[in-house]
């Protein structure tokens, strides 16, 4: 590696507030490998926004020295297609948890996905509701027993990885907050990817689940090996079906196809931000206007 | 063979001429009547008269009864009327339903392929109507079996023959519309002749109208919906996300129709929430941007109306109201979501509520929306509703260059403003934005109460005493702001009529045209004892410029398509004033001068 | 070593002992203050005192600054005070936080690890507190260096061997806790047995409480939301969905901790959306369900709660009201839903709101919630808020066994009711519901307007003459029932104090022992010339019904926790009246008797 | 086949009422389809509830002779939970269109299949929207031209059987309403499974869909044959793929695991609305009650 690539200010997008998670919660290894992902790859804050909703998680972008938009609960990902939409330019990054992404948010995330919105989505995954103090998430494990479901989980989890490879996502990807230099691999290519880039961010909530704790994970995470042929959906889908306490990490698919701006008949030509207010100014003939009404 | 029952004599047919004339066709959903009827408006517009035209639809796709209203005039006029002078009935249902609309002496062009109106010949007599009868389906067939809506052009044909008008101007306009499609051009120009022809041969009673004196050939046949967006793109709208809903619709695929043209990014979302949601990201990235739906899609974006005004994040929704509540009657008029407009959305938070009156009005209220949200930085509703957003009128080419004003943008250090902070707790409550990527600007836009920065309170400041403060600050901040739109921006009612009269009618919305015609029929009656005062800017509600103009009312009514009376309660909880007395239409039909006379009968006080 | 800034004498402690002791935890979020606090609350309650107890809270899991607030009193009260007797600090925030509420000659026990206190000697000094330095964090470690929360407990036997308490009764409690974690249980009872002795060791002064004079072992310690879930089984509850937000999740983990033995199905749904969909469903299948959320949430049903209303179909929701809007401050109270409770979703349809005032009637209006959404078939909204939610309280057992009446369930064939009707135009609005698989009673439950069988009006049948007539018997009927409600089911204002007075403190919700209070300080102290009207049954307002107390009132005063005034509004729009003042807290914190006396005296009118 | 089976009332769930869909429209054929299978099967009117949103195609419990829901846009799968779960003996189908359940209504879909919520949900596909006059749907083709887009749809559309396979349906299926016989029997399989059964089924609209016509589904639909195996979620994904103008119908995968309400700690052993109201009456005692504050 060059040494060009290593010398960055990995500090340029950290915010001066100090994050109010807990000391030792999985996403701590998200926004640092983030925050040092796009420092590496010479964006600016400036031309960043992060978009997130609510939960432990969602706060995330308070803790980035970047534009940001704390939405409500559940609607990152059509605020970010707005922002996207109107400036391509800019770098839009959607994150937040698995509640808002995976619960209430989910008809979004197909939505996103299958437009192929450029941008990146991050979701920490900690299978609980951290924020709420314990719930059961749509990621909740069968039988974990949370403050909902006392005698365990019955509902069949989410499967993400599955899901966004019936949607359309064009990369998807799992990543460990553990293994903060693998994570930020993943994000750079992510970051660098046209299209909709989903990481399903293994993030765990140290106060509230007690299961998937980073050394269950430990146990159980492995890298994708240099034989998984990453435009090969069915394989990819069949790797998300792999049980046996196997969880596999890594980019587990991606395939190259026009971003929505790319085909928006405004956005592939312009950028909406840039262009001039009203018919005038935009040089549109008056009379041709008004000729659609006579 | 003039039917027998129209024996009269000639001049029931008006022989000085009809100088405002009141047609509507009926017929099943699918048929097309609604296309042809814009076709015919374009017509009579470019014949020079005043036109306004009207659907009635149902959730039916096909079958089922639906009606398109038509009337044009010499003189401009504000409304519809119930009372018909002609009715094409297509199908036995528009006999049902329209034909008591008829006047006494005017015409029914019946069907004569369907079955026979029997039921009915008691009333064709008694009221000695004028009856045509041609086969439209057989004919319609003669020409091309495989295209019945050939019908259509098969009854303007006899129309255009009846009312003895220039033919040549409606052959142009579907010769302007088919210039690409040769062959259905064809066929309709045949169906045309073939109308006439069939008229000429068979009947020799004319129609007549009085000649339009204006030149009117630029004008325009536009509805409400198209009016507002128009306005929106005159405003400089660069984003549309809407989900379909009727009577809201017609925003999103006018606009689809000329994203590229207009430069508009244009969006059919996924829901509602989603389409809410993205015009506040796109704002937030600078854009103007408006979202547009009905009733239960408007109740759907309540948690982000909400979080746009905490936000103080300008955006433009349209609320064309429908009949409700919940799924309601879709295809009917109602003007119920006032309070809802008002209140949606928990906790207290600073909005805008215009209501357009009439087609022009779209375009006008849609520009002050756009200043008004980037100026004061808040949501602002447009209520509009099915009686506006689908009435189709002529309008006069006007200016579409207008003002824009996006308020105070930072772009950088100047002396007012230093450090930028999104929420700069200034006098008038108004702080500057600042959009990516400017820099040192950058910011977290937060729907939890926020310091001046956009520090969140609900974290670890949460409960300390200085967040106490800052709260209360950020509060009367935004009603800051909602006070100065109330002073600087909201309009007191228009009076039309007299300015001191007997008796006064309070409206909003839609309802205007209607009320004002009612308005000259009983001034022209009676002399000028009566005057009109519609609303348009609702909230706030500008109440200490309205006082003066109810200290003025003698006796008043007031006219409101809800159950409840909401503008009524908006008056009285802000002035306490009570108009005497009031009149609720219910039935789902926009009410009509005919209507609200009949009503008004009703009230012996008045007369 | 007493600091020295307490070398005041010992009559400093109430020798006499207090008859209500006020004390407050403050520490960090995650080390359990809110768990220990409970077990306080049943310490003080097994003894005999009236407890209450209330957390204070930030949307930050570890760390920030979290307390707990306790009182008890040898005398039932009404609400919290600020000021406190005692503060216990386990962090320096603490002290930044609560130490100007500790009263004159309080008392402060301070975890002597943390940064030292010298910011506050003076304040210390001058208020002449006694101050206690323990060193908790280091003492909790000499147990076990794995479970700082040991340091709790530590807390806990210092505090009773200073508030010379029986220690027995504490033990006894984490026995029955801990009876099947032994290891645990020992832990704490060494922590709790050294606390003891690290203050006797170190101390001598003591601080005497009223020896309590009832025999009160068998009281609960519950809070509102465990109340409206009691009250919601004891009516039928079959079915709770809900999506958790702070402050109603403890209603769905009560209740789903109970499930199987109550006999509820207990669903955490996707959204609230969902939420209130589901109990749509299992209402339309017999089952009494119910749903709970706050402010955003809320916000998410407003489409569907309108579909309840126009469908008829009951369902009991329960707001639990935190500060707005938007976001807000999630973990603070407010009052600032009234109007869009009353408002949300397009269109007109009736609903009911209830606001309990304090514990023991959120079990009551429950048990009245699902009775009037049965009854009259509508929608109730139980308006809550945090500082019930949340806020524990000795409440007496009292009865389970409430009255539970369904009203009219169609089974088959009656006199009455002939043939299903599922809208059947009844004198008084109310028709007969039946539930599948009643035969004969098949019938398709629609958001559409509809006629009596339920058939929609919005296709085939819409802008048909007859349709436009039943769409206005269904509003006439629908709106009568919210008549009959006003008239049959909503109380008047409740009247606390004189029933004439100078002065009247108006109030509704959560407010209400506050003010009570207040009104009996200002009385013992100036005789009796202030009274209170707390409102607790709030839409439909019974207006005729509260007239007269209205008419009784001198001078008035509003407390409302919100910016506009939202009861205020209502009562005036009903009833063209005003209070001549108002106090609106924002801080977010719940209003003392202390802070609405210091409110009182900004108004020189009344002293 | 037993004469038995075949001596059924046809019409038995068939309402008094007419459609009021367009003559040709598809989902007569579903109507006709279901209300056939229903009595076959030996169902009673008053034991079935029909359960839709709002659309042309959501209008279907009109048209039928059962209880029904004609819910709110997108909500008829969290609406159709609630009577199943009081009322586990209840018959309860959820029907309506792509529209409302790919679109507004996709996230219900999700959960209510994660949650294995013992119903039957049939989509009638025409792959635009229909009651609103002819806006693109999620699920419509690329290159449709809409009302919305006039320029032809630019966004991929919805595959809704991979999308359902990676949510965890227990019942995936495909049928075609112009080819009725073999979609009552798809019906029939459904009816007959424990668990979320779903069915796609391509229903063309044809006033506003001139492009997916029957025509052009008969060009390319074929049936699933015998040696595709429905146990294996791979081969259904990878069936669920299938591009170059092969549409498979059928049933492409099915499997056995416990309903929600066989999990539910209530449904498992009670019928809800059977049971009766208050502690008292449930033999639940006072004391226990109380003794939980205490
Ligand atoms: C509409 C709405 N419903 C509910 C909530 C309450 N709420 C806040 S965060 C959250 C869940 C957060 O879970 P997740 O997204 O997994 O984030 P985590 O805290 O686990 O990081 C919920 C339900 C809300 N803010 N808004
Ligand atoms: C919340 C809400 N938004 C929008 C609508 C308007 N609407 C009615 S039906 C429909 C789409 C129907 O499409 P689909 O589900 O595919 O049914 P189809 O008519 O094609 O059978 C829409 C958007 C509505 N009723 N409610
Ligand atoms: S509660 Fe869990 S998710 Fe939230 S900050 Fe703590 S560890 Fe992280
Ligand atoms: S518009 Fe299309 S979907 Fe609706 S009834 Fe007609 S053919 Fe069917
Ligand atoms: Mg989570
Ligand atoms: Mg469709």
């Amino acid at each position: 590696m060059g040494t060009e690539s290593q010398r960055y200010d990995k500090k340029l997008f950290k915010a001066n507030l100090k994050p109010n998670w807990c000391p030792g919660c999985g996403d701590y290894g998200l926004l640092s490998a983030s925050t040092k992902a796009l420092s590496k790859l010479k964006f600016q804050p400036s031309n960043v926004v992060f978009i997130s909703g609510i939960g432990c998680s969602s706060s995330f972008p308070h803790w980035t020295n970047a534009y940001g938009i704390h939405m409500v609960h559940g609607r990152a990902l059509p605020t970010a297609t707005g922002v996207k939409m109107v400036n391509p330019e800019l770098t839009v990054i959607a994150v937040g948890g698995d509640g808002d992404g995976y619960g209430i948010g989910i008809g979004h995330f197909i939505h996103s996905a299958r437009r192929n919105l450029d941008i990146t989505y991050m979701v920490m995954n900690n299978q609980i509701y951290g924020l709420t103090m314990g719930q059961s998430s749509p990621s909740s494990q069968l039988g974990l027993v949370t403050l909902t479901a006392p005698q365990g989980v019955d509902e069949l989890p989410i499967n993400p990885l599955a899901l966004s490879l019936g949607a359309g996502a064009s990369f998807v990807a799992r990543g460990f907050s553990g293994d903060r230099k693998h994570l930020q691999v993943i994000i750079e290519k992510a970051l660098n990817h046209n299209g909709f880039s989903f990481i399903d961010v293994l993030s765990p909530c140290i106060t509230f689940n007690k299961l998937n704790t980073y050394e269950w994970f430990r146990k159980r995470v492995y890298k994708l090996d240099e034989n998984h042929d990453q435009t090969d959906i069915e394989a990819a889908f069949a790797k998300s079906q792999e049980g046996n306490g196997r969880i596999p990490i890594g980019i587990f698919y991606k395939s190259e196809r026009p971003s929505l701006h790319d085909l928006d008949p405004v956005t592939k030509n312009k950028i909406p931000v840039k262009e001039p207010l009203g018919f005038k100014a935009q040089g549109i003939d008056v009379q041709e206007v008004f000729d659609d009404f006579r | 063979m003039i039917s027998d029952n129209s024996s009269s004599s000639k001049d029931t047919l008006h022989n000085d001429g009809y100088d405002r004339f009141s047609l509507r066709w009926g017929g099943a959903a699918g048929d097309g009547l609604w296309y042809i009827g814009i076709l015919l408006q374009k017509y009579f517009n470019r014949l020079g008269y005043y036109v306004q035209g009207f659907p009635g639809t149902q959730s039916t796709i096909r079958g089922g009864h639906v009606w398109q209203h038509i009337e044009f005039s010499t003189q401009k006029f504000g409304s519809f009327d119930s009372q018909l002078d002609l009715l094409i009935a297509f199908n036995s249902v528009t006999l049902d339903v329209h034909l008591h609309h008829l006047k006494k002496h005017g015409c029914l062009i019946y069907n004569s392929d369907m079955k026979n109106n029997n039921d009915y010949k008691e009333d064709i007599a008694s009221r000695k109507l004028t009856v045509i009868e041609i086969p439209l389906k057989i004919l319609a067939k003669e020409i091309d079996p495989s295209t019945p809506v050939l019908a259509n052009s098969l009854a303007v044909g006899v129309l255009i023959e009846f009312l003895d008008l220039d033919i040549g101007e409606f052959i142009a306009i579907l010769k302007q519309k088919y210039s690409e499609r040769k062959e259905i051009l064809t066929k309709n120009l045949i169906a045309l002749e073939n109308g006439c022809k069939y008229f000429s041969e068979n009947y020799s009673t004319k129609c007549k109208c009085c000649n339009s004196t204006v030149e009117r050939k630029d004008q325009l046949i536009i509805s409400g919906n198209h009016m507002i967006a128009l306005g929106a793109v005159a405003s400089g709208l660069k984003f549309l996300a809407q989900y379909p809903i009727t009577p809201a619709s017609s925003i999103l695929s006018f606009l689809a129709n000329r994203a590229e043209k207009y430069g508009v990014v244009v969006r059919q979302a996924e829901d509602e929430l989603a389409a809410l949601s993205m015009c506040i990201g796109a704002s937030f990235a600078g854009a103007r941007s408006m979202t547009a739906s009905s009733g239960p899609g408007i109740s759907l974006m309540s948690e982000t109306l909400g979080y746009a005004a905490m936000t103080e994040t300008p955006v433009v929704i349209v609320n064309s109201m429908r009949a409700g509540p919940s799924t309601g009657i879709p295809t009917k008029m109602e003007q119920a979501d006032l309070m809802s407009a008002i209140y949606m959305s928990h906790g207290e938070s600073p909005r805008v509520i215009l209501a357009p009156r009439n087609v022009q009005e779209c375009f006008d209220i849609t520009t002050r929306a756009f200043n008004i949200a980037e100026r004061y930085q808040v949501p602002v509703i447009i209520l509009s509703d099915f009686a506006l957003s689908e009435r189709t009128e002529s309008v006069t080419p006007f200016n579409l260059d207008v003002n824009i004003d996006r308020g105070i943008i930072w772009e950088g250090e100047t002396k007012e403003y230093s450090k930028f902070k999104r929420y700069q707790l200034s006098d008038n409550g108004i702080s500057p934005r600042a959009f990516p990527p400017t820099k040192n600007a950058e910011y977290i836009l937060v729907g939890a109460e926020h310091d001046e920065l956009s520090h969140s309170l609900s974290g670890n400041r949460c409960g300390l005493p200085l967040s106490g403060n800052i709260r209360k600050e950020m509060f009367k901040k935004r009603f800051r702001k909602l006070e100065l739109i109330r002073e600087q921006e909201m309009n007191p009612p228009e009076i039309y009529g007299p300015i001191q009269a007997d008796h006064t009618i309070l409206c909003w919305g839609s309802t205007q045209g209607a009320v004002m015609e009612v308005i000259d029929q009983l001034n022209s009656a009676k002399g000028a004892s009566w005057n009109m005062l519609s609303f348009f800017d609702l909230f706030p509600l500008p109440y200490q410029k309205i006082q003066s103009y109810l200290d003025k009312i003698q006796n008043s009514l007031i006219i409101e398509v809800n159950y409840t009376g909401q503008l009524e309660n908006l008056l009285h909880s802000h002035l306490n004033w009570r108009p005497d007395d009031r009149i609720h239409p219910l039935s789902g039909e926009n009410p009509t001068p005919s209507y609200i006379l009949t009503e008004l009968e009703k009230f012996s006080e008045y007369f």
